[in-house]
């Protein structure tokens, strides 16, 4: 099979996360759509490696797997403390500061 | 290497204000004698480079140079030709009477702040701006005087902002706000000004190389440094714009009116008659020697605004209230003269220009210090509250009415020379030019007069009837300005002939010859 | 004896300095002082005239080089002076009858707590004036051309509380700056043409030049010599100026100042010799002159302002004469002298009058006065016959020429302008007999009712000494008043007859002005003989109208030509509407125009950068999504771009 | 560790000739890399620190450590300087992870004086007024409380601080000085995100304003993820498009020097969609860190919203990283590009002039104001970058080492500034400040003109020396575009001026704490760069200029 598809495939998910970002109220949601869209680089990432035929792509997924992995440390723990004070984890209502 | 006195005139003033500065608030006193005694100083070195200055010598005599910034090719050269020391020794004879005759107007009212010290801070700032103006006055090289022309607005922008008349019709709270508008708006303009040619500066190295006035020039002059017409023409117009802002030159010059109505009197000064200067003395020296070719081919519009200046600024005078907006558009009329006497191209009128600077100066001084006190007894500037003064205080009013008849450049008063000259000059070659300005001297007789009689004579008004007469202090700053005026009227050889060497200089770096009379009547 | 000349300026100017700046202490011996100054400067004039005596007509010329006074490539102004017959005669005329004035002044400023002033002021302007008629350069006659106009503005406006004298210094200033527009635009195109302003080199250049340049010179001289000796166009300051103190109006808007036209015209001689448009102009200009002054003199009631009237008549006859070139310069001086002498003896007794009137001016409050004040009635008698021209005494000769020589003109030119001149001559007898009856005969109109009526405010403020509203006391002046009068009244008996007996005047200034017979369509005696006449016809009507009838204490409405005379024939009115008015619309609406337009402009982009702020803040909405849309777009946009780049 | 290394690891083991005891184990330049693990060892150490020492002491040992470690971290800096590493041993560490040249070496020194200067602000005790006979810092007692609840008073009761900032704070900082001298992608990604998420935490750490702490680190934390993913994708892309992620190598695929391209790749190899969109996607990501125009949007809320100190740090350091980055990434990767980028970061960079100071006009709050401000000054800086000439490279490098200085120095003034309820920060509480303690205002005025450019201070000179690189790149419009924005920011500068000196104080206006010599020190830190740099600041632009090349 083609893996120029798999690249296909990977630009809609991307593209399918951002939507979400853009589109989701809910923090965590949010989040989840940027995690997809890091997949989708990794599945880029894996199928480049594959085409060129060297290993670069699948490290490099392994590394945006940890990084990934941290983000999402770091990321719920401000959500929660967030979500805490709030008791909601929409984004549109942390909105304190504008103009 | 001799000792720097260059260095030394602009480095003395600077010592000086960071010492003001430094007085303690309880020692207000020490600190105007201070500042009084620095500036003093200043001008005996000031006097020594006059000295020294040998008008048949050199181009640039007391050079210093050093090493500076090698990036942007930027190098502390100092030099100083007639033009330039005939207008040092202006800044520096003017200072210590402006620093006299501000001698109370930053005693602060309220104590504020055991470390807020308005009255160290007014003479600071005055020292800071002498400082400047004298040393952009000395730079020979473009950048270093750049710097100083544009940082020379913030301690100005402090004076003008911070301190001001005490009294004022609408109360102290509607007053800082006028005056920081004034300041800001003062600001502004000289900052865009300033900035606009920061753009032709850097224009000006990416073509030249580097900023030494003398190296450029010498380079345009041997056709080694060629400039296409409309680089030239852009970097001038860069350059000029920023001049013509601080000169200023209508349709630029709202900012006067404002700055010198909320500025105290010796502020007003501080700003006609010594920091515009520098506008006008940065044509001569930056826009003619850096671009003759475009200087030339702007001159007729130039012109035209000068015309428009001179008498716009003179009607506009005639229609104020407030004395002193009246004589800040006097001296935009002025200053359309000297921009006139400029770029005229003849010698006459470049050495009458730079006269002019000196005489409006001193003149200028003169009336708007005396202006001052008139305001600072009846406690209003407009022309309205006043009325016989001339009965209650004759000595006030007479050095008044000098000033005036300074102003409207009376023969055997200073300005009447210059302003002769500056005429012919223009006439010589560009007859309907002379002629519609020569219409100025009689705005300028209306304005003035209508000045003096509607404020010194007729009845006496119940307000001013106990007002008091010069004080000895306030006779200390007029009487010399005024037996100065009456000297350079009488014998301004000693400024011309320093002068003159210079203007020749510039004239052939524009390629310009003073038109021959068609008949050699003259042995 | 060169080196005297320069004491000739300095001996006044030394006083007005020490008087001004003397303060209170000099108050005491101010005014001897300034006497002293002005007398000591005649001396010297006498000295130095004494000297060019001595010396044969060609060589009378002394010349004084001080120093070089502004000197800048080509343009060389020095500070040089030039003693000639015709400067001499001015110094003789300004120092010796200023002089006078300065004595006469002493009385007459008694009771002014301001007198030192006031000689300070007298001696300045002796100094400005004589420097003007000794500059060797049109530059430095153009500072003591100012330096009069400044003096004059001092002096008009000396009571300065008062708001109509301070108006009239203003006034004159202003008119004079106009004329001095014309001398330094004067001095301008010399300049370029001649490359220098020196009498000398300019004077004797003025073949090698084209004529219109020269016509434009002179026209530019003509409008300098309209503002400083009152000539239409630029008369309308005379009249005010008699808010001046007396000895004021006498010496310098009678005698001197007034004059300094007429030696400019003359001593330019030989730009308009060599312009004859420009000549032409000067005699229209003194013909206008000579008839607008005699009317405006005709309807005044106030003394002092018909005389000013008559003064700007007698001016136009030396302008006209002034005009005609060689034939008429001499005689241009020639009635400037005696004209100096009869006119400011005139004034002098009108001031004395008035010294005795409580400063009453209005003639229809005088009448009878000769009983009262004998001497004074002589001396301004004999004014009076000498202004009128009377047989033999000084106007009788200068005038007369004068008409002869605008006769001699020739073609009809001639005959219109000695036509003028000798009309002038008839309402010139008119208006002075006028004053004569008004004042010195008739009924006491002042007996039994208070001065200073409303409708005729007083000149003087030495009235509030006297009491405001007493009847006055008619009662003649003191020694020091009179004596000069009595001197200047001598003058004008002898001063015609003394210089024309043998063209002694003509022979004495010929090598400076030139001189040439016109061809005359009238014999000499034809004109005296009309003169005559048309002084009879004069002093008849003026009897008729005055001597005969009674004079109404408050002035008949008259004619539609006596009120517009009353009003200087509405010239001010005109200055008024069309200069004053529309200055001030012009002024105002400038000033809008500087805060709105020129002002705004800078404003309003500020203002509109600021508004533009305020609309791109409220993107900053504070939702998060929509920052990432702004991202996301962002991105968009630069991949597009950047794909765009390569795509062209 | 880095991508390369690991892979030549894993290829030779591919090629499964010999046995394990073969493979050659990667060089690791240690001396080399000293400065970055440095830091990151004395994070590590604080995080232990931690764990081990009690809480009274752990505020004191995390100082010491810190402050010890970036100096140290500092002197390595300058012995490779010194040593020639920075001009003519510069070379390629790490089996081409790590550059380690002029740039990188500048741009560490940089970052780690201003972590340093940071770290001073950081640990200031003595503006709060102390809680319960302890002093406090700016940071929260727990983090982990809500706002207003009971545990977080009893937190405050306690004595509790938040020391954990400062191994957060040296983490991001190690990651900072990666940023910049990575010399491949994966290693401009991993750095990213290592100095990108303890700012992340820090922004949410304030004692005051809690909620509108962690509003700012909620919305930076999600589009700072969002970027990042972008990044990621681009490099992706890029990988795709040459095959490796070696800057080196990507370079040379562009420039076509490498031929040798499998038929079978053709597609994707050399593809020039792949390498633009990629390109584009990277600098994007970049462009959202230095906070460029329409990226810029996260930046005034959270500066608004962190803790001041933190935001000075961030404005300061993440712009030194972001835009030596950004320049390694324009000069090294992509010069073969020139043509293509050099149109857009034109547009982007007079948008972000334009933007940044327009938009600053009508701001109220001094930190909203700052941020729209390094905005501008970001756009000025682009200038400087698009010049592509050496001379555009020092100038950046000058003007980032003055920017950094005038900036921690300002937002330290800020922190002085306080009332009731903590920071005074808007600007009508500042009125009359010039008249209450005139020095303070004073050294905030000559901040605020080293922003605005005014002769005599180091902005002036970073100004002049970017829009001269600018204008002989031949960018003459952008300077005259740059000098117009820089007249409108000047307005908005001089009108805190106005405000400070020339209005009356407010009767209820805030008062002026004393600050312990540590903010003292920045604060006199930055006034003495500003003016230094302003009146001879021809050392430091030789040393810019030294600095200028990459090592390729």
């Amino acid at each position: 099979m083609n893996p120029v598809n798999y690249l296909y495939l990977s630009a809609l998910l991307f593209t399918i996360g951002a939507t979400g970002v853009l589109i989701r109220r809910n923090a965590i949601v949010v989040f989840m759509c940027i995690e997809l869209m890091l997949n989708a680089c990794n599945l880029a990432f894996v199928t480049f490696s594959r085409m060129h035929g060297n290993l670069d792509g699948q490290i490099i997924a392994f590394f945006t797997m940890v990084v990934a992995a941290a983000e999402v440390v770091v990321g719920l723990a401000i959500i929660v403390s967030l979500f805490r004070s709030r008791h909601s984890a929409s984004v549109d209502d942390a909105s304190l500061m504008k103009l | 290497m001799s000792f720097p006195l260059l260095t030394a005139t602009a480095v003395l003033p600077a010592l000086g204000a960071v010492a003001t500065a430094a007085v303690p608030a309880a020692r207000r006193t020490a600190a105007k004698w201070l500042a009084l005694v620095v500036s003093l100083a200043t001008l005996a070195l000031a006097i020594t480079v006059l000295v020294r200055f040998d008008p048949d010598g050199g181009r640039y005599q007391l050079t210093e140079s050093h090493a500076w910034i090698a990036d942007f090719g930027v190098r502390y050269e100092l030099g100083v030709d007639g033009i330039a020391v005939a207008l040092i020794a202006l800044t520096a004879l003017l200072m210590p009477f402006i620093i006299l005759a501000g001698w109370h107007d930053a005693d602060p009212l309220e104590t504020g702040s055991r470390r807020w010290r308005p009255t160290q801070g007014f003479f600071a700032l005055i020292l800071g701006v002498e400082a400047m103006v004298i040393i952009s006055f000395e730079a020979t090289d473009v950048f270093l005087f750049y710097i100083f022309f544009e940082a020379m607005l913030i301690p100005m922008y402090f004076l003008i902002g911070g301190f001001g008349d005490r009294a004022h019709e609408h109360g102290e709270e509607a007053a800082s706000t006028q005056r920081s508008y004034a300041a800001v708006k003062f600001l502004l303009y000289n900052l865009v000004g300033g900035l606009i040619m920061l753009a032709a500066v850097i224009g000006l190295y990416v073509v030249a190389g580097n900023f030494s006035l003398q190296e450029i020039a010498e380079a345009r002059a041997n056709g080694s440094l060629h400039m296409a017409t409309n680089t030239e023409r852009w970097l001038f117009l860069g350059f000029f714009f920023a001049f013509a802002v601080k000169a200023p030159l209508w349709p630029l010059h709202t900012w006067l009116p404002n700055a010198m109505q909320e500025s105290t009197a010796p502020v007003a000064v501080l700003i006609t008659a010594v920091v515009d200067k520098v506008g006008t003395f940065a044509m001569l020296r930056f826009c003619l020697q850096l671009f003759p070719e475009a200087s030339k081919w702007a001159t007729p519009a130039i012109l035209v605004l000068a015309l428009i200046s001179i008498i716009y600024g003179a009607l506009l005078a005639v229609g104020q209230r407030d004395i002193k907006r009246l004589v800040a558009y006097a001296s935009i009329s002025h200053f359309g003269f000297i921009i006139m006497g400029i770029f005229a191209m003849t010698s006459q009128g470049q050495s009458g220009a730079t006269l002019y600077m000196v005489n409006h100066g001193i003149s200028t001084a003169a009336l708007m210090l005396v202006a001052g006190f008139l305001i600072s007894r009846r406690g209003s500037r407009l022309i309205a509250d006043y009325g016989g003064v001339q009965k209650v205080a004759p000595v006030l009013a007479g050095t008044f009415l000098i000033g005036g008849l300074a102003t409207l450049s009376l023969p055997g008063l200073a300005p009447f020379v210059s302003e002769f000259l500056v005429l012919v000059g223009t006439f010589t070659r560009y007859p309907a030019v002379g002629i519609i300005a020569t219409f100025g001297i009689v705005l300028a007789a209306l304005y003035t007069l209508v000045l003096y009689q509607r404020t010194m004579t007729g009845p006496v008004k119940q307000e001013v009837s106990a007002m008091p007469d010069l004080r000895a202090r306030e006779l200390l700053v007029v009487a010399p300005l005024i037996v100065l005026l009456i000297f350079l009227g009488v014998y301004p050889k000693p400024v011309t002939d320093i002068v003159n060497p210079a203007v020749k200089s510039t004239l052939s770096d524009v390629h310009k010859k003073d038109p021959k009379p068609s008949v050699e009547a003259a042995k | 004896m060169e080196n005297l000349i320069a004491l000739l300026v300095a001996a006044p100017l030394l006083g007005a300095a020490v008087l001004l700046c003397g303060g209170r202490r000099l108050d005491a011996v101010g005014h001897w002082i300034g006497v002293l100054m002005s007398s000591a400067s005649f001396v010297f004039g006498v000295i130095l005239f004494a000297d060019l005596l001595g010396k044969d007509a060609e060589h009378r010329t002394l010349m004084q080089h001080l120093f070089s006074w502004v000197p800048v490539e080509g343009f060389q102004a020095d500070v040089a002076f030039r003693l000639d017959q015709l400067s001499v005669t001015f110094v003789l005329l300004i120092t010796g009858v200023g002089s006078l004035i300065h004595l006469y002044s002493v009385g007459y400023m008694e009771h002014d707590e301001r007198r030192r002033r006031f000689f300070g002021y007298l001696n300045l302007f002796l100094a400005a004036m004589l420097l003007l008629v000794l500059a060797d350069n049109y530059l430095l006659l153009y500072v003591g051309w100012e330096g009069v106009g400044l003096a004059s503005y001092l002096l008009i406006g000396f009571w300065q509380h008062k708001p109509s004298a301070a108006t009239a210094a203003k006034k004159a200033f202003l008119v004079n700056r106009v004329g001095d527009m014309g001398l330094s635009i004067a001095i301008m195109l010399m300049f370029t043409t001649f490359g220098t302003f020196a009498f000398g080199p300019v004077l004797s250049h003025t073949g090698d030049t084209s004529e219109g340049k020269l016509t434009a010179i002179g026209l530019m001289l003509l409008l300098a010599a309209c503002g400083k000796s009152a000539q239409v166009p630029l008369q309308s300051w005379l009249g005010d100026a008699m808010e001046g103190p007396t000895p004021v109006s006498a010496l310098i808007h009678a005698a001197t100042m007034v004059t300094a036209g007429v030696y400019l015209i003359v001593r330019s001689g030989a730009i308009f010799n060599a312009a004859p448009d420009a000549q032409l102009a000067v005699t229209v200009v003194g013909a206008v002159t000579l008839l607008f002054g005699a009317i405006v003199g005709c309807a005044k009631d106030d003394i002092k302002k018909a005389l000013a009237g008559s003064t700007m008549s007698q001016i136009g006859y030396m302008v006209l004469a002034a005009g005609l070139g060689p034939i008429g310069y001499v005689f241009a001086i020639m009635h400037l002298v005696t004209h100096g002498f009869f006119k400011a003896g005139l004034f002098l007794g009108a001031g004395s009058v008035m010294h005795g009137m409580n400063d009453e001016v209005d003639m229809r409050k005088y009448g009878g006065l000769r009983k009262y004040m004998p001497v004074t009635f002589i001396t301004f008698g004999l004014g009076y016959l000498a202004i009128i021209g009377f047989p033999g005494l000084s106007g009788f000769f200068s005038k007369d020429k004068i008409i002869e020589a605008a006769f001699a003109k020739g073609g009809t030119e001639g005959w219109i302008l000695g036509t003028c001149a000798l009309l002038g001559a008839a309402i010139t007898a008119f208006y002075m007999t006028r004053v004569m009856l008004m004042t010195f005969f008739g009924e006491e109109r002042w007996k039994n009712q208070p001065t200073r009526s409303p409708e005729a405010p007083s000149a003087e403020p030495a009235a509030e000494h006297h009491g405001e509203h007493a009847e006055p006391h008619p009662h003649e002046s003191p020694k020091v008043m009179t004596i000069p009068m009595i001197v200047l009244a001598v003058g004008s008996v002898f001063g015609g007859a003394f210089f024309s007996i043998g063209d002694r005047f003509l022979h004495w200034l010929e090598p400076v002005t030139g001189h040439s017979e016109g061809d005359s369509p009238l014999s000499a005696a034809a004109v005296t003989g009309g003169t005559m006449v048309c002084l009879l016809i004069g002093v008849g009507i003026a009897w008729a109208m005055y001597g005969r009838r009674p004079v109404p204490a408050v002035a008949p409405r008259g004619s539609l030509l006596t009120r517009a005379a009353r009003r200087d024939l509405l010239q001010d009115d005109f200055n008024h509407v069309v200069l004053v008015r529309g200055g001030e619309h012009l002024t105002r609406s400038l000033v809008y125009v500087d805060h709105t337009l020129v002002d705004g402009v800078v404003n309003g982009t500020a203002a509109s950068v600021g508004g533009l702020s305020g609309r791109m803040r409220k993107l900053q909405n504070g939702f998060a999504r929509s920052y990432a849309v702004s991202m996301f777009g962002g991105a968009a946009i630069l991949i597009a771009a950047t794909l765009l780049m390569r795509a062209v | 560790m880095s991508a390369t290394a690991v892979h030549s690891l894993w290829t030779t083991a591919a090629a499964g000739t010999d046995s394990i005891s073969k493979i050659p184990a990667p060089k690791i330049e240690y001396g080399q890399l000293s400065p970055t693990l440095i830091v990151v060892g004395a994070a590590i150490v604080g995080v232990l620190i931690e764990a081990f020492v009690p809480r009274r002491s752990r505020y004191y040992a995390q100082v010491f450590v810190s402050a010890v470690a970036l100096c140290a971290a500092f002197a390595a800096v300058v012995a490779l300087a010194a040593d020639g590493y920075g001009t003519t041993k510069a070379h390629i560490a790490a089996m081409g992870a790590i550059a380690v040249d002029g740039p990188s070496l500048f741009l560490q020194g940089t970052i780690l004086l201003a972590g340093l200067v940071g770290l001073f602000t950081f640990a200031e005790r003595r503006l709060d007024p102390e809680a319960h006979g302890n002093r406090v810092d700016s940071f929260a007692a727990q983090a982990a409380s809500v706002p207003g609840s009971d545990s977080e008073k009893a937190a405050v009761k306690a004595g509790f601080t938040t020391t954990e900032v400062f191994p957060l704070l040296l983490f991001a900082i190690a990651g900072m000085l990666v940023f910049p001298s990575a010399n491949d992608l994966l290693t401009l990604f991993v750095a990213l995100e290592v100095f990108s998420l303890p700012l992340y935490l820090l922004c949410a750490l304030a004692r005051r304003k809690r909620l509108m702490s962690q509003e700012a680190a909620v919305k930076y934390f999600l589009l700072g993820a969002f970027a990042s993913a972008f990044t990621l994708f681009g490099i992706a892309l890029l990988y795709g498009y040459a095959g490796s992620v070696s800057y080196a190598r990507i370079a040379q695929v562009v420039d076509g020097t490498v031929t040798n391209v499998d038929p079978a790749l053709a597609d994707t190899m050399g593809n020039d969609a792949l390498l633009l969109v990629g390109g584009a996607m990277i600098v994007m990501g970049l462009l959202f860190k230095v906070g460029a125009v329409p990226f810029h949007m996260w930046t005034p809320d959270v500066y608004q919203g962190a803790p001041t100190p933190v935001t000075g740090f961030m404005a300061a350091a993440t712009k030194v990283a972001a835009f030596g980055a950004l320049l390694r990434l324009l000069y090294v990767v992509l010069p073969g590009l020139r043509w293509d980028w050099r149109p857009v970061m034109w547009a982007v960079a007079i948008v972000t002039m334009l933007g940044g100071a327009i938009v600053a006009i009508t701001q109220t709050d001094i930190k909203r104001l700052l941020a729209y401000s390094s905005i501008a000054h970001a756009g000025f800086i682009l200038a400087g970058v698009i010049a592509t000439s050496k001379d555009g490279v020092s100038s950046v490098l000058f003007y980032l080492g003055a920017y950094s200085f005038v900036t921690i120095g300002a937002f330290a003034v800020v922190t002085l500034v306080r009332d009731a309820g903590g920071e005074a920060t808007h600007l009508s509480k500042w009125a009359g400040l010039g008249r209450r303690s005139p020095l303070v205002a004073a050294v905030f005025a000559v901040f605020l003109l080293a922003f605005a450019g005014i002769p005599l201070t180091s902005g002036f000179a970073g100004k002049f020396a970017v829009f001269k690189a600018a204008a002989e790149g031949g960018a003459a419009p952008l300077v005259v575009v740059g000098v117009i924005s820089s007249a409108v920011a000047a307005f908005f500068y001089i009108r805190v001026i106005v405000l400070m000196f020339f209005s009356e104080p407010r009767p209820e206006g805030p008062t002026v704490a004393v600050p312990s010599p540590l903010t003292m020190t920045a604060i006199g830190l930055g006034v003495v760069v500003t003016l230094v740099l302003g009146v001879a600041p021809q050392y430091f632009l030789d040393l810019a200029s030294q600095a200028g090349v990459f090592v390729r």
